[in-house]
């Protein structure tokens, strides 16, 4: 049987220094009132901090310098990543360029686009949306309807993409398409494209508003958008190799963990103020959890540091993280009566009400709980 | 310093893998314990692993040494290995040890109205010691207690000056209690401790954390290997969704089990190690109740029989889980440090583990 | 009787396939309300379910009655309907209605720091109403306190007379506070409760969890015709066990919920009226949450949109069972009177309910 | 959609009656200390026990007086067995004949097997054993290999029978077997046959102890067993619709909410000692639990009585009232720190331990949950 391994990671040094900038900076964020913590998650969608993290060095951290980054590790950049997380930070309008988008590009990228595109991330000044789900093709990644036709220069991209986040107020999208008929191999013949939201004709964004009626996700028509050639990523056909290496870096970071960490956070004040036996215990409980979680996650971003494929942890990663974050919720309302609100300005409340309403999508999001169990069963030899 | 760890455990593999079977289980049920088995233990030098190379032992760090812990656990080892190997290195500057001693802890759930008063050049210790992990063989029993100034006293006694009533754990270990009985003690077997290294009862958690982390890893194994050995509606019962499913929920209990017993064996050494291993004992008992659920569940009739190794692995996680402090126990004291903490100064305290 | 029980629910629950859609929905969210399907609602009849045939009423059983609160859970139907029933039925002895009325409900969750104080013939009402459901659109407010002679008077409140505050439920709905402001009552407004009957909080409990026993009703209904229609990897992901065994164990939970409610509807005219009501609040709201779970988690991203009335059944769910009681509540009430009981004590108590 | 339904029952007077009668009888038992509550099950066998219950008249109740039943109802009957299951009454013995064989041949069997064996099992005389699972057959019971072949005046019987629980005490055992070879249709060509344990050749018994290394379970041999005409149950060939509806009755009865109960009421008393705010929550919750699982339950025997077939609202029973008797001992260890031991002499140490050891078995006997789920799965109509 194939065995999951998490070996312990030490963080460097750099990584501790890393810790104290990010600090320093979301202390002074803070101290003018830019944000408001248990209102937010990682989605909130805020271009001024985006732009102020990019200033700060915050954003493609790992890269390297000609592209705009810091050639910190991967390390280092989870530290900052939890900093902001913790802080309860709006990193919303970078993050999916920061998480994998420039790093795809990086990896598999033309020259052009990656001297085009990468500083501008790396400045917290351009944004990516993610476009992989259609209609018809959920958690059945590889059955993709958009179609990549070759043109002069370039190729045409129609078909629509939905459940694309922020692809109303993002500069770019990277686009799965087929671009060869559809074979034995289901896998064969896909590509990814770089899309430019803002400049391209034949863009039709439709806003999709989610339970709580905000507008995060929304359906996106193509209809003949051009692409240039210097804009696919990776050898046309192989977009399938590098859609699942991607998922490894979506899948096990701190943000698969610290979903619903800012009502932890107002829970343990107020447990504190009781300091009940039961509630002691279902705290404690909730952070044994959140302990080897992190470490479980560190541990990923050890193996990727070292270049390897743990593609199996970071769905082990997201499973039991993503259940973490969604019980949260559920404890807390049994811990303290205080009825949630979405805006009644009482803190508990506020964040009581966003982590219970946003708790189903988190094990949906970056790939379904069945799905990901479905790749551990895989994983551990079941045949 | 790895390659060292690896030879030993390698070889201490092989030797498990050689002596553990259904005759060395069923010579530890109902309480027994064999002499054999635990010679060729002794003889490997595992029991004296955690001493310095001067003291004839293998001078490994103590985090790389304790996976022996966690190996003794994947092959449900029916021998006080674990309490031993540590026991060695913390009794190591009063006793001189052949290495063929029995060491076992009782932690504070071991330990009934117990107290310790000076008697000239000794003292005597009072109380009740209850369900001692393999009291009933062991040579000597290590406590804590505090004495009457506060501070905590470390203590060695002499487990055969003790009258021993038998009992046995859900997987027929011995577990036994003995009264103390005012017994005199040198004042060599009574020593302050280690102010910031783990208590007895931390390192028993500890130990049977890593335990745990072991026989589940294991219990996984064969759920997976019955799965698609045994065949139900023509084909083998692996390719179920509905048995799929649920190993692979049961393999993220055992990696998280694993990732917090060997961060705690990392920080035995650190400022607050009893943190680090509260939260192991919390999060990899929670795991093992429901590792065993589903181990059991996709074994279905034949993992309840007495003939299927599955139960040597199950009943030892149902009471290892209970050993040195359940869940709530531990997950009382992590709550405690957190409250005191604020939710505020969580995350600085959380991120500097 | 059950004839006209099954005609009353058949036409209603036309009525309410009728009504009930997107657009009324959205009527109600941002706590609004539609006065004409009120008044269909009211036209109907269905206000004075409860009472007596000579006041109006179908003169129904009181269990029979009380489906129609489950059947309106089932439609997510946004108005007051089930509190104004049950309201109609306690203040007609001294309230004349015309069926058009809204009244709801104070349960002692809703109430801070209230006293009742005599004042001439009436009284006076001090204290804060807060989170009353469709408080700013009612026309009484109905709530228990003990006046000073310890003994609880059943109090009711022309809501007009009140300042509310609005707020909304997590499904939108109004959940709207006031201060009671020193409020002079008549005496009439002031009664004796009935001992043995449910208190108001017991009232509201029953009702939220006949509500939530319809909405999840409904949600397997969705989540399943969702799975057959749904098609990925070439088959409806009903095909797969993933999914089945999901929808299975929802399933159980939802008829659970459905057993519960049913039994404490029934005994509102029994001994002890409130345990049966506790348990049902308890069982029910345990269930919804998991019941809102998997049907997210079946729909998928889909399920998670603003476009699906999923929401409508699930946001009522998660804001209904922490309504009158959450579970921990109504668990503690539970735990108390059995462990009053004892373990001896408790198979009688329970084989008799 | 198909709804499960569990209309409310009302207990007949006679259900009271019989009630009085119970707990007459069971505390009559108890002055007497012939059994210890918690350490029993309802599998635990105790034959004197069965023949005074038989002497009551507890057994065999909804039978027809001429064979030896008291023609009460499945609710008197419903009543008398929560009563003993509530008392921690050893009915191992004789339970298998009174819930489901002597039924089974009241309802199927020949005159003469009816006339000769009911009265035997209402007396309290004769048990029983089942014979459906084989070793390779178990969740998929129509696979059973167990060949009946023609012979002078009955059947040969081949083939391997496990699980059998008390086959080394018991009567008779009811077999399942291929009576035809197979065909299209796996579910034809099966007959349940009468087999008499203790007089018929070529029968062979092996224990088979269980992880608590008690002897239950067995695997039974059957090489040329002769079995008689007239030892047939129902029509040659028909056996599978039997056996399927057999199950409705040993689905969702109180044994399947009950198995537990004894540690529950140690739990309450330990509980009611310190009467903390947290543990009196989780013993509440336990309690809506039971009570609505035997609403449930009653509601079931309600539908059985007037002649209705619930199998799926006894696969819910089962798979809802299992998960819970499983909850108990998970339980009650968070809240009792008292170290489990199967013979310490302390009641709530042994009821835990017994507890803790039997309970993976809960959710496989009678159907493992995921068969159940699958039943249920079909009822909802996913298709």
């Amino acid at each position: 049987m194939n065995s999951f391994r998490f070996d312990p990671v030490e963080l460097p040094d750099s990584a501790l220094s890393f810790r104290h900038a990010a600090r320093s900076f979301l202390a002074d964020e803070l101290a003018h009132e830019r944000f408001t913590p248990h209102r937010n998650s990682w989605g909130t969608y805020d271009a001024d901090f985006s732009r102020r993290c990019g200033q700060h060095g915050f954003i493609g951290m790992h890269w390297p310098q000609r592209y705009g980054g810091h050639e910190a590790s991967a390390l280092d950049r989870f530290v900052v990543i939890e900093e902001m997380l913790a802080a309860g930070a709006p990193m919303g309008a970078h993050w999916v360029a920061d998480r994998q988008s420039g790093n795809n590009i990086l990896a598999n990228g033309s020259e052009a686009a990656r001297e085009k595109i990468l500083p501008q991330i790396a400045a917290g000044e351009c944004f990516f949306a993610i476009g992989m789900s259609e209609p018809n093709s959920g958690s059945d990644l590889a059955s993709v309807g958009m179609r990549a036709t070759r043109a002069d220069g370039g190729w045409v991209l129609n078909g629509t993409k939905i459940w694309t986040s922020n692809a109303h107020q993002a500069h770019y999208l990277i686009a799965l398409a087929r671009s060869e008929p559809l074979g034995e191999d289901r896998h064969a013949g896909l590509t990814q494209f770089i899309v430019n939201l803002r400049e391209s004709d034949g863009i039709t964004t439709r806003p999709i508003y989610n339970l709580y009626n905000s507008h995060d996700f929304n359906e996106v028509f193509f209809d003949d958008v051009f692409v240039a050639d210097d804009m696919l990523i990776g050898d046309e056909g192989r977009g399938w190799q590098m859609v699942t290496g991607e998922l490894a870096f979506e899948r096990s970071g701190p943000d698969r963990i610290l979903s619903t960490y800012q009502l932890l956070r107002q829970l343990v004040d107020a447990v504190a103020k009781k300091a009940e036996g039961r509630d002691l215990i279902a705290v404690g409980r909730l952070i044994s959890h959140l302990v080897t979680l992190r470490r479980m996650s560190l541990s990923v971003a050890g193996m990727l540091e070292r270049g390897e494929s743990p593609e199996l942890e970071a769905a082990a990663v997201k499973d039991v993280g993503t259940a973490f974050e969604q019980e949260i919720p559920e404890i807390a309302r049994l811990l303290v009566d205080v009825a949630p609100s979405l805006d009644n300005g009482n803190p508990y409340a506020e964040a009581l009400a966003k982590g219970m309403l946003s708790a189903p999508c988190f094990s949906i999001r970056g790939g379904t709980r069945e799905i990901l169990r479905g790749i551990i069963a895989k994983g551990l030899g079941l045949r | 310093m790895n390659d060292i760890r690896d030879m030993i455990l390698d070889s201490a593999g092989r030797l498990f893998s050689d002596r553990v079977n259904r005759e060395l289980w069923q010579a530890s049920e109902d309480g027994g314990f064999s002499d054999d088995a635990w010679h060729a233990v002794a003889e490997m030098g595992l029991t004296r692993m955690l001493l310095e190379e001067d003291e004839g032992g293998a001078g490994l760090d103590v985090a790389d040494g304790l996976s022996l812990a966690e190996l003794a656990g994947y092959h449900a080892l029916p021998l006080p290995l674990a309490e031993t190997f540590v026991g060695m290195r913390l009794v190591a500057d009063r006793i001189k040890v052949s290495g063929e001693e029995i060491i076992v802890l009782a932690g504070e759930h071991n330990i009934i109205d117990a107290r310790l008063e000076p008697a000239g050049e000794g003292w005597t210790l009072i109380g009740e010691l209850q369900r001692i992990a393999w009291g009933r063989h062991a040579h000597y029993v290590l406590l804590d207690l505090p004495a009457r100034d506060g501070d905590m006293r470390r203590v060695v006694v002499k487990a055969d000056r003790l009258q021993w009533r038998p009992d046995v754990s859900l997987a027929g270990e011995a577990r036994d209690s003995a009264s103390l009985d005012s017994l005199a003690l040198t004042a060599n077997a009574v020593t302050a401790t280690n102010k910031t290294g783990p208590s007895i009862t931390e390192w028993g958690a500890l130990l049977r954390s890593l335990q745990m982390a072991g026989a589940m890893r294991r219990a996984l194994e064969l759920a997976v290997e019955h799965a698609n050995e045994r065949k139900q509606f023509g084909r083998p019962i692996a390719k179920f969704q509905a048995i799929q499913q649920q190993l692979a929920a049961m393999a993220g209990q055992v990696a998280a089990a694993g990732a917090a017993a060997a961060a705690a064996a990392r920080a035995t050494e650190g400022e607050e190690p009893g943190f680090m291993i509260a939260v192991a004992k919390a999060r990899v008992g929670e795991a093992a109740g429901m590792a065993a659920a589903v181990a059991h569940q996709v074994h279905a009739a034949m993992g309840f029989t007495r003939e299927h190794t599955l139960h040597y692995y199950t009943r030892r996680l149902w009471s290892w889980r209970d050993e040195f402090g359940t869940e709530p126990y531990w997950q009382d004291r992590i709550g405690q440090r957190i409250c005191a903490t604020g939710g505020d100064g969580m995350w600085p305290f959380l991120s500097d583990l």
